[in-house]
């Protein structure tokens, strides 16, 4: 079972990776703007993944993730903007702030639990734009209009397009940082981090240091998140307080709770169904609207409410578990 | 001394707001163990229906009657049909059915009755209620109303058989269907009582921030403070929270406004008194872990 | 600057590709332009915090229907293509890049933000698409020279800002001025115009505080400003917290001169909510046609708008000002496409777009026009002041026209 | 003597796994009847079978009428009452509303201030806690407001899950003495599981062994008592 999932892994990675090659072969089907669009999705999987780790693996809840997303774009746009570091080099920078942010949140949280540790990462989402906004940083973060920045260049005269180059760097982080997340998760203190999130007394008991634990998990988590908010200043070029509100923190929610919550491959899923539902209800409600003649002003935001609990009802263990169940059943049939 | 007062004063309708909200979040904490993220939106539709029951000629406390029981139609109907074939889902996922709630009741409001704001009406006159220069007479009406709205629910759950039996149901719900209680229902109700206040809630600060379907954004996240401070699972205690969430907010801005005043420096305004409300409210939280009126329940292991 | 190399060399070689196939027919296209249709491509709130102004999309797209139906232009229907950005930049900028690379737009009209349009300000004039009539009243939206594929449409907020400033400074003795101001681009636009219209005078401002958008009431801002002793009100507020603002100065018997910034200056939506009794005397410049406004209903324009809107979008609240500015903008698109016969260019399109010499659009006020010119990418630039009175607003003084600032 | 409930094939799951295999008994009228066995051979799971808080399968006949799959609140109105093991209290609430509360199915609001006061003889160490959080009261004290609710649903039938467990002996010895004479007074059928055997086995009139989810052995508790397997392994003599 390992070793095959490992193939499985293996060659969705090369394929990953032959895909854009092909661009000159077929210019509209792998076009720049639908690499860019994975891109978008590759981000959105990190981002899943920062909070799949806290609430997934540790379980420990939280809505503001969208904090950490915002303080690592911002991270890498200030370090762009106001010190000219390569785009790169703000990746490993934005990590360690947001680490050490979410490190720092980590400690009073632990006195929290539950609906109280949602309200305090809720507030933190809500409190990241106004900070950014403070008076005292406005010279920093631009205040309310943001950071302008420049998309990054393709490195050593490569024959890639700009969106090309942007989509094998989004995609060598996440591969990098999911075998990161893999090999954790398979370590010793993995195992400590699920135990405190399945039997909080039981691992206390067992010696584990679960307030360490659980503040270092809030400090890895907020790193992965942080990465992906800083991919995401480089890929869209543009930081600014409104686009860091509290939906994007229910987004990402959103984004654990339909790919999978606990199961690595349910961050990459969810990531593309975070970029994709959207734009789905989006053209679902044109289709309704233009083929099916609907005489009611349907609005996209109608049909992506009734998206999710749609897939809610088809999948309540997300989609995750919603292939795996079916996996299941499948055998089960042969067997 | 003044600005004080009415700072005092519009901070205490503020917080009949939160209040009036967050009872309705604990309504259906109690009764189902959940945080409904889409209650502002309920509201906000309950309001849009007295609105619209009082544009074809109702006067405004037929339309109030007459919209609380909908409302409480439209709270069971929605766990009935929506939650209930979910109750064995994990948390986080009914999270997500409420956003998705959310998104659906928002958007259809929008399209029957459009983004416009509108004026609604208040029931309590002018001339005999407030005090003029610090509180206005719909501010302090909202107050009453919202300490009515507790006294009523306290007899129910109080005095009340019924009342009694869906306490049992939150509190334990199998040995409650082993003295008999239809538990299933008890959750129905439950959402239709909060439905119920959450229209209330709606009803009451529609005149003050205008009726539309974004009414509630804001409001929703002090409403969800609120119940967290005074304690998730006590009325008393999120009504108490809403109150103190409202004039803290307006005193940190008092505060930063006289720091700058006095000093001429500026260190926190309008921008961060939410902040940094937020922040004491999580100290207060880490101190208290079960907030200001909770008690500490033993977890079932 | 630093504007593209690559952009151009992209845009440079679909123009050479498109050429030679049409090169003999005297016809000329670039991407979304055929001899059937014409690609529009546009973006609005149309969920989330701004979604009142998502009407505007609305009221486009079913202009352009309206249009069709009469035979589009020059023998070409409009195929508009709206989405939902949600008022958030990341969003937008996807769907801008469908808009252009899948979708092929002939060009972007009246996308709606500062935030949304800043975060692809650069890309479309990279990409040398125009992005036409934005639907924002920054003040970066005419800049020729560094942009030269953006262009605005109402007056800038910052000009308006200005007008406020000297007329309070020419009215209004000893002025003690508090501002409240929405803490976001907008806000902040309005603010840095107003400062600039006071010039020296900028200690005038005794008391400026902001408010959030997700901030319920604004009663505690308005409190501080009557503490401050202020006789001057700026209220930099869209509709809602506007009419809170009004509402609960007069609630605490603070009676300042009161100036309203235009983006709130409906009578349906801020006025009448606000209670008109406490919006008595209040002053705003306008550049459009109240539709609430009795005085406009026997105009030519006015009543053309009102027959439009039965036809095509029947039930639609006609108190809302945003279905007048969705008509006014669309007739200068439609207009701008006309100039453009059977060159559908993006070149073109820019040339026309900054080619209008004093052209009536319906609904401006009677002595407003569009003028434009390479060097000028302000379309409306004159505004007339206006108090409130009874129920309507009265015009008074003359139009007003700021230099691009 | 007719039998008051009818036990046949009865099957039991947890999810996927299934705890009772074919398992059928008979309780008689006004007799006390114990289910004996090891832990984990399916007592407390026969007893939740009958309520339906499991997934079952087979028959369960209750005063002749088929029972099995009704829902657990609508097999309590037929006047079943069960007393779960780690006594069912509602602990955030009070001795008076816990007790209230059973009476909850009852319209008769005369009849329950009755019953309230019969309570009282047998337990008048509640009426003393009368205002108490349920959850502040002793051990014994709990099991006694578990019994007494049970006994507020005026039930023909009662279902005990260890009464004695985690008591002092001489409280159990009380409760035990109360049993009886509920059962005397009341004329209450009762059905008994139960750790202590042999004190099970003093107060029942029929006992019946499961093991693995099987009835392997069933009697008179004077038969059962003196069998020499049940001697070995639950009397410990």
């Amino acid at each position: 079972m390992a070793a095959s999932s490992k193939k499985w892994v293996l060659g969705i990675i090369v394929l990953a990776v032959l895909v854009p090659l092909l661009q000159p072969v077929f210019p509209d089907v792998v076009s720049n703007y639908r690499l860019f669009l994975v891109s978008t999705m590759i981000i959105a999987a990190i981002a899943v993944l920062g909070l799949n780790l806290l609430t997934g693996f540790n379980g420990q809840f939280s809505l503001g993730h969208g904090a950490f997303y915002a303080v690592g774009a911002y991270t890498a746009a200030i370090l762009m903007d106001k010190l000219n570091v390569p785009y790169w080099a703000t990746i490993p920078a934005a990590a360690i702030v947001c680490f050490i942010v979410g490190y720092l949140f980590g400690l009073p949280a632990l006195k929290l639990e539950g609906h109280y540790l949602a309200l305090a990462t809720f507030a933190l989402a809500l409190a990241v734009p106004q900070i950014l906004k403070y008076k005292w940083l406005e010279g920093l973060t631009g205040g309310v209009q943001g950071i302008v920045l420049m998309k990054p260049e393709v490195p050593f005269g490569l024959p890639l397009s700009e969106d090309q180059w942007l989509y094998y760097f989004c995609l060598l982080v996440m591969i990098v940082l999911f075998w990161g997340a893999a090999n954790l998760l398979n370590s010793r203190s993995g195992r400590a981090m699920m135990a405190i999130r399945d039997q909080y007394m039981a691992a206390d008991t067992m010696g584990i240091d679960t307030a360490l634990y659980k503040t270092v998990t809030f400090g890895i988590s907020a790193a992965y998140t942080g990465i992906a908010g800083a991919l995401s200043a480089c890929a869209i070029a543009f930081v600014a307080p409104d686009s860091f509100g509290i939906f994007l923190s229910i987004k990402f929610l959103i984004g654990l709770v339909v790919g999978g919550i606990g199961s690595l491959l349910g961050s990459v899923l969810g990531g593309i169904f975070y970029v994709l539902v959207d734009n789905s209800a989006q053209s679902l409600t044109q289709f309704i609207r233009n083929d099916l003649g609907l005489p009611f002003d349907l609005s996209a935001y109608t049909v992506f409410g009734v998206l999710l609990i749609a897939i809610i009802y088809l999948m309540p263990m997300g989609i995750a578990g919603g292939l795996y169940m079916a996996y299941r059943k499948l055998r089960g049939a042969r067997a | 001394m003044e600005q004080l007062l009415q700072q005092f004063a519009s901070g205490l309708a503020n917080g009949a707001i939160y209040a009036c909200v967050a009872l309705a979040l604990v309504m259906i904490y109690v009764s189902t163990d959940h945080i409904n993220f889409a209650q502002g939106e309920m509201a906000m539709f309950s309001t849009y229906i007295s609105w619209q029951l009082m544009s074809w000629g109702m006067s405004f406390w037929v339309a109030f009657i007459l919209t609380v029981m909908i409302s409480f139609a439209m709270g069971v109907l929605i766990e009935r049909l929506i939650l209930r074939p979910l109750h064995n889902a994990p948390v986080l996922s009914i999270i997500v059915v409420f956003i998705g709630l959310l998104a659906i009741f928002n958007s259809m409001a929008g399209a029957f009755w459009s983004y416009l704001i509108k004026e609604f009406p208040s029931p309590f006159p002018k001339s005999e209620f407030g005090i003029a220069g610090v509180i206005g007479a719909h501010q302090l009406g909202v107050v009453l109303v919202t300490l009515i709205v507790l006294g009523l629910l306290f007899v129910f759950f109080r005095y009340t058989p019924l009342g009694l039996a869906m306490r049992a149901a939150a509190q334990n719900p199998q040995m409650a269907r082993l003295v008999g209680v239809r538990v299933d229902w008890m959750l129905a109700l439950g959402w239709g009582l909060a439905a119920s206040v959450g229209a209330v809630a709606g009803i009451m600060v529609a005149h003050i921030v205008y009726l539309e379907p974004n009414m509630m954004g804001g409001i929703l996240l002090y409403a969800f403070a609120s119940a967290l401070v005074g304690g998730i699972s006590n009325p008393a205690g999120a009504v108490a929270g809403g109150f103190i969430v409202g004039i803290l907010e307006n005193m940190v801005a008092y505060a930063g406004n006289q720091i700058e005043k006095a000093t001429g420096v500026y260190i926190i305004g309008n921008g961060e008194k939410l902040t940094v409300a937020l922040i004491i409210v999580i100290f207060v939280l880490t101190v208290r872990p079960a907030g200001l009126f909770g008690r500490v329940v033993v977890r079932r292991v | 600057m630093r504007t593209s190399r690559r952009g151009f060399v992209a845009g440079a070689s679909a123009f050479a590709v498109l050429g030679t196939k049409s090169a003999f027919a005297q016809k000329k296209y670039d991407d979304g332009a055929t001899d059937k249709e014409i690609k529009l491509g546009h973006t609005g709130p149309y969920s989330g915090p701004a979604s009142s102004y998502g009407q505007i999309g609305k009221t486009i797209e079913a202009f352009f229907k309206s249009v069709n139906e009469a035979g589009g232009v020059n023998g070409r229907k409009i195929n508009f293509i709206t989405r939902d950005d949600g008022y958030s930049p990341p969003k937008m900028v996807e769907l801008v890049r469908q808009l252009v690379e899948q979708d092929k737009v002939l060009c972007l009209f009246n996308t709606l933000g500062t935030p949304t349009n800043t975060a692809i300000h650069r890309y479309m004039n990279q990409k040398k698409v125009p992005q036409l009539y934005v639907a924002t009243g920054a003040s970066k939206w005419g800049k020729p020279k560094e942009f030269p594929w953006t262009m605005g449409f109402q007056p800038d907020y910052h000009t308006e800002g200005v007008v406020y400033a000297k007329h309070i400074l020419a009215n209004v003795k000893d002025a003690k001025i508090g501002v409240l101001m929405q803490n976001d681009d907008y806000g902040k636009d309005y603010y840095e115009g107003f400062r600039d219209g006071l010039g020296k005078e900028t200690g005038k401002i005794v008391k400026h505080v902001t408010f959030e958008v997700t901030d319920p009431t604004v009663d505690s801002q308005v409190i501080q400003l009557k503490d401050s002793g202020a006789n001057v009100f700026f209220n930099i507020a869209t509709p809602k917290a506007a009419a809170q603002a009004i509402r609960k100065s007069a609630d605490i018997g603070w009676k300042p001169a009161q100036y309203l910034n235009n983006v709130s200056a409906s009578v349906g939506s801020v006025m009448k909510p606000a209670g008109l009794e406490n919006s008595q005397g209040i002053i705003t410049a306008q550049y459009l046609k109240d539709p609430t406004d009795k005085q406009w209903e026997n105009t030519d324009d006015f009543k053309a708008w009102v027959a439009w809107m039965d036809k095509w979008m029947p039930g639609a609240n006609k108190a809302d000002a945003n279905h007048v500015f969705g008509y006014a903008v669309s007739n200068l698109m439609l207009e701008t496409l006309k100039k453009c016969g059977d060159t559908l260019t993006r070149e073109n399109v820019m040339k026309q777009a900054a080619n209008f010499q004093k052209y009536k659009l319906p609904l401006l006020l009677p002595g407003i026009t569009i003028n434009t010119s390479p060097t000028d990418y302000y379309p409306i630039q004159s505004v007339q002041l206006a108090r409130f009175k009874g129920e309507t607003w009265d015009l008074f003084g003359d139009v007003m026209s700021a230099e691009g600032s | 003597m007719a039998a008051l409930l009818e036990v046949s094939g009865l099957k039991a799951f947890y999810g996927q796994t299934q705890s009772l295999y074919d398992v059928g008994f008979e309780i008689p009228m006004g007799g006390i009847t114990t289910l004996l066995g090891a832990n984990g051979a399916g007592k407390t799971t026969t007893l939740r079978a009958i309520c339906n808080m499991v997934r079952t399968d087979g028959t369960i006949r209750f005063d002749g009428k088929n029972i099995r799959g009704m829902a657990t609140e609508e097999i309590v109105r037929q006047r079943i009452a069960h007393v779960p093991e780690g006594r069912g209290t509602f602990t955030t609430l009070t001795v008076d509303e816990n007790l209230r509360i059973a009476a909850y199915t009852r319209k008769d609001k005369q009849g329950v201030k009755d019953e309230l006061e019969r309570v009282f003889v047998y337990f008048p160490r509640l009426k003393e806690r009368i205002q108490q959080q349920a959850g502040t009261l002793s051990g014994g004290e709990q099991q006694m407001l578990a019994i007494a609710r049970a006994l507020m649903l005026k039930p023909r039938l009662m279902l005990l899950d260890e009464p004695s467990f985690g008591l002092a002996p001489l409280i159990v010895l009380e409760i035990f003495r109360i049993l009886r004479r509920i059962n005397e007074e009341e004329k209450v059928s009762i059905l008994l599981v139960e750790q202590n055997a042999a004190l099970a086995l003093d107060l029942a009139t029929h006992a019946y062994v499961l093991e693995t989810g099987k009835v392997v052995m069933s009697g008179p508790s004077d038969v059962v008592k003196n069998d020499e397997n049940v001697r070995k392994s639950y009397l410990g003599y």
